[in-house]
């Protein structure tokens, strides 16, 4: 098992109600299996088109997933 | 990097003493770029905004925006600051400033600064309107978006 | 013309201030050029400039440039103001301000009109460097240009 | 005959070691043929590739002088 922080913000938070949570992991293979399965314990986030971040980089799937890692769930940005 | 700088901040913007610190001594132009709260979009009232940032990894999407700007095109320095927080109609949200040599340069930086920064920094916008509120989900066109959720 | 603008003066350029007249409440961006007196050119070294105008047909120039982008672009607002007289080393000579409902149409006005002003406004520059004084001659490439004394 | 408004800016006001003057010239036909007669006047100005105005308007040559008109003469504009 691993643990990881996982953040929302904006639209994610709204839908999950937390702005951040500690999450226990199977260890997982890499990112997205990880978000797979976070997206998974709260389905309301799949009505979204959604973005990731591992530790504050956008992640393309492929990445590693290790404990203590920060994990973002997030919708397309709309700053500017 | 020389001066370029890149900020969040919850205070107002100014946007001539953001534009004047990216000027260097040798250099002939400053393009400035100031978008700000619109009172009407698509026909319907906003009454004011709320924005938010991953702020961490914003200020890092933004250095990166800033280093291959200095990489692409001929420029001096950038700033960039975005607002957060409640903004009322009218107020400035983000200033992008680019000074260079020439200012085809500074038109072409501050254009595609904004462009980048749209589509990559983690900002996002919340509108409130007389009969509601909306997060705004931007138009998700990011090369690297993964959608492994589908 | 709507609440668009064009002045002379002699007195220093808030680059802001000019930049928020152009606001109007429906509009997404604004676009501000501020260009200033640059310290080295060509490897020379600038004390100071003097700004001289034809006032009353710059005037009249600047006016005809802001009806024909009007025309030609998708625009809310424009500003122009440019100084006159002495002007020390990185002060603003001249701000534009463009504010458009779509930030594509804000750049490439700003940008026309520096290039335009440039060409056509009666408005000429004098530099004073430690060893000398010399009138700025444009590149004359306006379209109309007579040489009939030639 | 006709009385004119001449007037001079930046390096042809220097030139010239005036920034405005009124002038007498026969008729002329049109644009060209009073500059013409200006410029002679003033050989100095022919280092410089020169623009001019009838009445606040830049001129291409044909445009008619009447008493009364403001020319003026100036180098190409530098502002900016």
């Amino acid at each position: 098992m691993i643990n990881v922080s996982v953040l929302f913000f904006g639209a994610t938070a709204e839908a999950v109600g937390e702005r951040q949570m500690e999450i226990d992991l199977q260890q997982p293979t890499n990112a997205r299996e990880a978000f797979t399965e976070i997206v998974e314990t709260f389905p309301q986030l799949k009505s979204h088109s959604l973005l990731y971040a591992v530790n504050q980089e956008y992640a393309g799937g492929d990445e590693a997933i290790n404990d203590g890692d920060e994990l973002a769930i997030f919708t397309a940005v709309s700053g500017g | 990097m020389k001066t370029s700088f890149f900020e969040l901040t919850t205070e107002s913007l100014n946007v001539g003493a953001i534009a004047r610190r990216v000027v260097p001594a040798g250099c002939g132009a400053t393009v400035t770029l100031d978008g700000y709260v619109r009172q009407f979009t698509k026909g319907r009232e906003t009454l004011y905004l709320v924005y938010e940032a991953y702020e961490p990894m914003a200020l890092r999407e933004m250095e990166k925006l800033i280093e291959q700007a200095h990489v692409q095109f001929e420029i001096s320095n950038v700033g960039i600051v975005h607002r957060l927080g409640k903004l009322k109609i009218g107020e400035t949200s983000i200033v992008i400033s680019v000074s260079a040599p020439h200012r085809r340069a500074a038109f072409e930086t501050c254009e595609w600064l904004i462009k980048e920064l749209k589509r990559t920094v983690p900002i996002w916008k919340k509108e409130f309107y007389a009969d509601g509120e909306v997060w705004v989900e931007g138009d998700a066109s990011r090369d690297s978006q993964i959608t492994f959720n589908d």
